[in-house]
Order: C-alpha cells, then structure tokens, then sequence
C-alpha cells in the first residue's frame, strides 16, 4: 500500500534512517573543556547535538564541523 | 433555478461562483479571458468570498492552485491553449499530488502558427496527465459539468483533478439558453469544501510532493491508474445523481440515435450539436447514421463504446492531430474497439465546420480510400 | 543559546551532504520561526534530501512541487490559509540559488510584486549543486564548475555574480536581507524580522557548499566567516526601504584568504584575483561599508 | 429556423446587437443562439455577428451562410464585404444609410430597406451607436422580434441615461416603420 500522491503523514520520520553510518571519524567531547556557548549546536547540519551538548551518534555524519568550531577545542574527531 | 441567455464562459463562472472555491488563481488569455473577467466581477463586488489571485502566468496559476488545494481549500482556475501547454509540468504534478483541483480549459489551437481560434490540441495533448477531463456540449453542460467535476475529483477515492473542456468562443463566446441552478440547489448537490486527505495545518504537519525513488514511484502511479479507471463509475454516479436532481442526465458517453446505426460518428464537443442535426437529415433520407458524442475523454470510456457502438461502422472526428499517427481520439478508439474505423481530421485552427463537411465524412466513412481523412483541406 | 527554539524543526536523517550549509540555514530559520509555519521548497538539494517517500524530515506541514514555482505555490498556500482564518501562519519558501535567481525568478517576482505575506529564503551555494555543479547566475566570477569549466582558454565562470538581493530591494518590497550560515544569530534575527513584517520579505543567505566549492566539509563555517571578513559576501539589511550594515568585520582580509581555500577558484591567477578583488571593493563601496 | 447576420465595424455593437436580439426573443419562449464571428477585429475593422431564432431547441454550431436578415449597421461596408452573400430567395436587407439607392440590390433581385439609423441615433442619443436603432427596425420591418423585449432586454442589458436613451432610439424607429 503507498500514500496517495506520495503524502507523508509521519513528520520527522527521516529519523528512521540512522545516517550514523555515513561517519568515518567521530567528534568526541570532553565536557570538562566545554563552555556552553552553543555553537556546536547551532551550526551541526544534522541537528544531533543535544541542548546539553551530547552528540547523538546514530545520526552524526561525522562532518567535523562541531570540532572546528569549537572555540575551546573541546570537540576532537577521532577514528571509528 | 433562472433561464438566461449567456455565453458558455459566463455559465462556467456562474457554476463556479456557486462551487465556492476559496481560492482562484488565474492569468488572462484568449478565450478563455471571459471567464476570469467574469470570476474577478463577482469578487470585486462580493458575490463570491474567493482569493482571487493574479498570477503572473499560468505556470504560476496551475502551481498556486496546487499550493491552496493543497493547503485545504476548494480550487478554481481557467486557461487556454498556449497557457495550458505553459502549465504542462504543474499540470502533472497536480495529478501525481492527487489535488482535487477543477480547472475551464476554453479549447483553442497551439502555436504555431499562432491561432487564438478553436480546436482540441490543446487539452488532448494533456490527455496522460492523470486529470480527468470532461468535453461539454453545450453552454448548459458546461455548468452542469463544473459542478459534477468537483464532486467526481473531491470523491476521497479518486482525489485526481479534472478539466472541463469548453471549445473557445464557439461555446465561450456563444450566448444561448442556460438553466442556472439557485445556490440552495447547488447546495443540495455540492455541499461546502471540507477538507479531506492532505491539507498543510501546523497542528497536524503533512508532506505533500516528496521525492518517490525507483522503490515506490511504479506504485504511486498504479495507484493514480486505479483511481482514473474507479472514475469511470464516480463519474456516471455523480451524473445520475445530478439528473435524478435537476433532471439533466449524464454519463461517459451520449448516444444519438446510435442504437440500429450502420455508420456511428465519435465525436467530443460543440461539434456533435452539428453532428445531431445531420444525422436527423441522414434518417429523414434512410441512411442509418448515428453519434456516439464521448463526453468523457480521460478516463476512456472503453467499455461504454464498445457497448454503444455494437457493430457499426465507426467514423471518428478529431480536432487534433498526434502528427504521423492520426487523430488522438481516432487512436484510442482504434485501441478499444475491433470495429472498422476511419479518422477524420477537421477545424483545426477554428476552420468552420458545416453540415456538408459531417456529410463528406459519412459519405467517406460508406466508400473508404484511406484510412486517415483530412476534411475541408483547401486547395 | 537564551531564546533559541530547542525544538529540532528538520530532523535528523536526512540525506544531506556531511558538513552541509543548506541544512544548517534551515534549521536555525526554523527555530526562529517556530511550529507555526508552513515551508514551500522548491526542487533542489535540500527538497531532494528531506523528502525522501515514505519519509520527511519536516516537522512542520511542508509542500514542494516543482523547481520554478515556489513562489506561486506559497501564493496558493498563503491564500489559502488566510481563507481558512490562519492569518498567523508563517509561509516560509526556500529555495536554491537556481531555483530562485535563475528559473524561479519570474515567479518569486509575482508574488513579491502582490505582496504576498511570506518570508522567501534562498540558500545560495553559488552552482546547481544536486545535479553537480552546474554554473547558475548566481555563481560568482572566476569559480569554476562544471559547466563553466577552467580550461585552457578558459578561467572559469566570466560573469559577476547576479546580485538578487537588490533585484528584489527594488520591488520595493518591505523587509530584503543578506545572512550568512557562519552567522547563526545574525540570521536568525532577520528571519525574525521578516516573519513580523507584513508583506513579503527576503532572505539571500549564503551557504558554503563542500562538494561544491572543494573544501573539507568540517570547513562550511570558515568559509562562511571568510567570505564575510573579506567583504565577499556582506551581510546587511533593507528594513522598510532603510539599509543597514548589520556585521562589520572588524579587519577587512583579502578576497585571496577566501579563494585560496577552495578548489573552484584554484585555477586563478594574480589578473583575475584583482579583478575579483576589484569588484569586492566595488561592492563594498556601494554599500558604505568601505570609502 | 431564423438565421439572421449583422455587418458591423468594430466598435459599432453588431455582436451586442445580436446578443439582445437573442436575449429578447428567448423572452418570447423561443430558443435562440448569438455569436460573433470570432476574430482579433480592432475597433473600426468589419465584423460579423449572427443570430438563430427557433421554435426548438437550436444545435447546430457553425456560423450564418444562408441569412434569412442581414442587418447592415454601417452602409461603408457594402463596399468592403459581400454582405448579401447567402442571402435567402426571401430575406432581406435591413440597411443604415442616408442614401436610399438601392439598385445594387434591386439588381440581384434582393428586398432591402433603408432607414437613416444614424441620423437618429445622434439625436437621440448622442453617439452614433446605430445598434439599438437598427434592432427597432429590424422589429418593424420583420416582425421576428416584438418592441416589448427589445425594450426590456435593452434594459437589463444598460444602465440608467444609457438604456433610457436606447430605448427611446428604439421604440422611435419601430412606430416610425411598423405600420408601413
């Protein structure tokens, strides 16, 4: 059975598919360094970083942009 | 219910106005222009509670009627030719997001050479849209039939948007007798819009026109295919509803006098009222001439021809040409039927079409040379 | 982070390119403009990514239906829910720089000229970058793509970069800004903005694009920060017609810091980087932001 | 069946002239069509308008070849377009001019009458739109249409001064002509 007219009634349900998958290297974070300026969390493209700054890894792509622009560099990214 | 006589394009608007659609967008062209003239009367003077938008093109008018039906409300717009071919991509994409959309489409030529004047290439080359498209007669079947088409594309199981053909100025421009129904009675037939499958409401988030992959997209238009064929019941339904009403009936197809015919003419449009007086002149000289007039073009009425037309001789008219194929009614009937056919080209570009041209068609249908006949071709 | 929406409108999942811009524009327009809001895409990277049947990514009610036509369809949208009293509804439309400086224009002029009540954003990666780098008019001088190749004889795009903000200043429209995805509150609040205003508004918002201009996608950030501080892209505001400078670096870097970075202008040599030069001072003179 | 054509210019009112000579007779209970002959025409071009009067339902969709009337708004036109073509062996041309020559159509053996629709038109209302006029004497001379609709059509088809004056137009041409 499709939807007619390929409608989705599911919002969000891309969260089915886990793009965790796509990473080769992982952000790490020692929140001992972190300062709470948010920026990790405003500029993730994949909006997997929590309001409390934890990376949400069935869906990080491991970009790196979160380490990059971390003012503390308290984000590395480290192999799988 | 009122009597008056008015053009084919203000019976639309009447019907329209009537329907009460929240929204229509339309964009002005030849002949169609007297319908959204007529549509924007109503609304400067508060006949008709519509968002009437003034697109700037029909691109824009066919998406923005996809955007509002899709966002929830009832749907009116109008083209013609030219601004239909410019829709063709929307026009699909309407189809393929199942918005019950009802669009006037006012028959007239495509370029080129530029001709505003009557004939059916426009709307037939948008027959594998997945719209629905329904060919009136009359000036009173082009009312009637506004108001049938929202019922039939609104029905939750077909949920495919339908246009209603009216051949420009013959029909648009013509002022005849039309029965206007009240508003009550419209009412009784075509209740108020609500809502039904997709709307766009930030209580209740949908995604309407996503991207279908190799996985699902043969799927999703099997699906589109099982709803046009289900129409074929919708549409008789609802034009035996209308009748049992207003006492006008309607279904996929009319017969005249087709019943003990040997030479039955297929046609589509104001062409066939030319067509029923011919073939009362034919009887009154004992041919046994009869029309089929196929008023219901997508979905094909493959089962209903085949039916009406037994074992006649069939001569099928089209004012359209699918160039190195024939006429593209002649090819659907040829498809559907095992009957000895011959296709008739005529009026292309609004070339009169006189009792003496349907007589050479006859004529040519009883002693046959070839196949495909071009019909008032001058020297 | 005081004030920003925690709800995720674009969730996770979505096929976009790791280190993608697009999504990151998005996400930050979305939380400044809340549940409340309808979204119009045009067909493009971001649709194509977010879309995929039998899922979404949006959380809030969404539509796309061709590449030219977002405009319109928000037009048919916005009426529409004004005809069903939901005069507070935000019509968000978003669009790609070649679904709206190039094949969209004619319908996003419409509606800006009816002074539809929506918020247009582009997200402007300079290249028709989900079919593969193909050269859009909003690709800048000298960038080479795939259908503006260097070559040769050839340094690669030989246009300037179609300046669509000021197009759309001039329908005289009530709200016009530049953003930038390096600059999350800077955009944000313009969105803001935008959706207060009543009548249409625009938002042209750069977006670094990794696969696009050839940079490491941990960069899209940099690149954004680099095109502001060396006055590439300048980030400003037409508020009722009254044009306001809202980011000024305070040290002007050479337009070289930017192009050094990315392969698309790899191929340029010292001619055409002044030239390029040239016209980011030209730019920038116009606007007061330089003598 | 009644098959009747309008020669006019652009402008002139011959398609408004058929229009509520189908209107009027339909007040009549009879089945009638009016149309244009559809064209890009500008203002000053000749145009053709028609119009079939019936007892029945009226189907047919083409255009006027055998006019049973041919009403002439404009007597310029004799020169420019054939106006009698077609004409029935007992129809009849209804012409504005101030010339009463009619040999041209005494010599194909054609009824024709002219009346100075012009003339009265400026009098009466002040413009020289001949198309209400000529509907009185088509009225008068012919009979397929009564005063009493002209009248009432002209007044659901104008406002105020203008449907008054064009009444007026009207109602002056037809007594003048009608005992004839």
């Amino acid at each position: 059975m499709v939807a007619k007219g390929a409608v989705v009634k599911e919002p969000g349900s891309t969260r089915k598919n886990k793009t965790g998958s796509w990473r080769t290297f992982k952000p790490v974070a020692d929140k001992d360094k972190c300062i709470s300026c948010g920026l990790c969390y405003l500029f993730c493209p994949d909006g997997c970083i929590s309001v409390e700054f934890n990376h949400d890894y069935d869906y990080c792509k491991g970009c790196g942009i979160c380490a990059e622009e971390c003012p503390v560099d308290a984000i590395k990214m480290v192999r799988e | 219910m009122v009597k008056k006589v008015i053009s084919s394009a203000e019976a639309v608007s009447e019907a329209v106005k009537r329907a009460r659609p929240s929204v229509i967008p339309v964009y002005p062209i030849t002949p169609q222009t007297k319908i959204s003239e007529k549509l924007a009367d109503y609304v400067a003077d508060g006949d008709l509670d519509a968002h009437y938008i003034k697109v700037e093109s029909e691109h824009s008018a066919m998406s923005a009627a996809i955007g509002a039906s899709g966002a929830g409300v009832r749907v009116f717009t109008a083209t013609s030719s030219q601004g239909l071919a410019y829709m063709h991509e929307p026009v699909f994409a309407a189809a393929g997001m199942r918005v019950p959309i009802v669009m006037a489409n006012a028959n007239r030529a495509l370029s080129a050479p530029i001709n505003i004047w009557n004939d059916q290439q426009d709307s037939i080359s948008e027959r594998d849209s997945g719209w629905i498209q329904l060919y009136a007669e009359t000036g009173q079947e082009a009312f009637d039939t506004i108001l049938q088409a929202y019922k039939i594309s609104e029905n939750q199981d077909i949920l495919l948007p339908t246009m209603v053909c009216i051949d420009g100025f013959i029909l648009t421009h013509t002022v005849d007798p039309v029965e206007v129904l009240s508003q009550e009675e419209v009412d009784s037939f075509l209740p108020k819009y609500t809502r039904g499958y997709s709307y766009l409401d930030p209580e209740d988030p949908m995604s309407l026109g996503t991207l279908a992959d190799t996985e699902s997209y043969l799927e999703i238009r099997h699906d589109m295919e099982i709803a046009m064929e289900h129409s074929l019941d919708v549409i008789e339904e609802v034009g035996k509803e209308f009748g049992d009403l207003f006492g006008r009936y309607y279904g996929l197809i009319e017969e005249y006098k087709s019943e003990d015919a040997d030479i039955i003419l297929i046609a589509m449009g104001s062409l066939c009222g030319t067509i029923k007086d011919v073939v009362d002149k034919e009887r009154e000289n004992g041919k046994k001439v009869g029309l089929v007039r196929i008023r219901s073009y997508r979905p094909f009425p493959k089962d209903a021809l085949k039916v009406a037309v037994k074992d006649a001789k069939l001569a099928v008219i089209d004012k359209d040409i699918s160039f190195g194929a024939g006429g593209a009614v002649y090819m659907d009937v040829k498809a559907a039927l095992d009957n000895e056919t011959y296709g008739f080209i005529i009026g292309l570009g609004g070339r009169d079409i006189t009792p003496i041209d349907i007589e050479e068609i006859i004529e040519k249908t009883e002693n046959p040379t070839k196949d495909i006949e071009w019909i008032g071709l001058r020297e | 982070m005081k004030g920003i929406d925690e709800k995720e409108y674009l969730a996770s999942g979505h096929r976009a390119c790791a280190g993608c811009g697009a999504t990151i524009a998005v996400r930050l327009a979305l939380k400044a403009l809340g549940q409340n809001t309808v979204a119009v895409s045009a067909t493009g990277c971001l649709e194509v990514v977010t879309s995929p049947y039998p899922e979404t990514s949006w959380e809030i009610p969404w539509i796309h239906v061709a590449f030219e036509n977002a405009s319109a369809v928000a037009s048919g949208v916005e009426e529409a829910l004004k005809a069903q009293g939901k005069e507070d509804v935000n019509v968000l439309v978003i669009g790609g720089d070649g679904g709206t400086t190039d094949i969209g224009l004619q319908s996003l002029s419409g509606a800006m000229e009816r002074q539809q009540n929506i918020i247009y954003l582009c997200y402007d990666n300079e290249a028709y970058m989900n079919t593969g780098i193909q050269r859009s008019s909003s690709t800048p001088f000298g960038a080479s793509t795939t259908t503006s190749p260097a070559g040769k004889v050839s340094f690669g795009e030989d246009k300037p970069k179609k300046n669509m903000a000021m197009i759309m200043a001039a329908h005289g429209i009530p709200y016009v800004a530049t953003a930038c995805v390096s600059h999350p509150y800077d955009l944000m609040e313009k969105v803001k903005k935008a959706a207060e205003v009543k009548g249409p508004a625009y938002i042209h918002v750069l977006q670094p694009c990794a696969t696009g201009w050839g940079y490491a996608p941990k960069d899209t950030i940099k690149l954004g920060k680099l095109a502001v501080d060396t006055y590439a892209w300048i980030l400003y505001e037409i508020d009722h017609g009254k044009l306001n400078i809202t980011v000024k670096p305070k040290e002007k870097l050479p337009i070289i810091e930017y192009l050094k970075v990315q392969k698309r202008f790899k191929h340029l040599d010292e001619k055409h980087i002044e030239a390029i030069q040239n016209f980011v001072d030209q730019q920038s003179k116009e606007l007061g932001l330089m003598e | 069946m009644i098959e009747i054509r309008f020669h006019g210019r652009g402008g002139q009112g011959a398609v408004t002239a058929a229009e509520i000579l189908a209107k009027a007779v339909f007040e009549e209970g009879k089945y009638t069509q009016a149309f244009p002959s559809f064209g890009v025409e500008r203002r000053g071009a000749p145009v053709t308008a028609f119009a079939r009067i019936s007892d029945k339902p009226i189907r047919r969709r083409y255009q006027i070849y055998s006019p049973k009337y041919v009403v002439v708004l404009d007597d310029t036109l004799v020169n420019v377009v054939d106006v009698t073509s077609g004409i029935l062996d007992d129809g009849s041309i209804l012409l504005n001019s101030t010339n009463n020559d009619l040999s041209v159509f005494e010599e194909k053996n054609i009824d024709a009458s002219v009346v100075d629709a012009t003339g009265v038109a400026l009098d009466i209302i002040g413009r020289n739109i001949v198309n209400t006029t000529m509907l009185g004497f088509l009225a008068a001379k012919t009979g397929v249409v009564s005063l009493d609709s002209l009248l009432k059509t002209i007044d659901d088809t104008f406002k105020g001064k203008v449907a008054s004056v064009n009444k007026e137009a009207t109602e002056f041409i037809y007594n003048k002509y009608a005992n004839e």
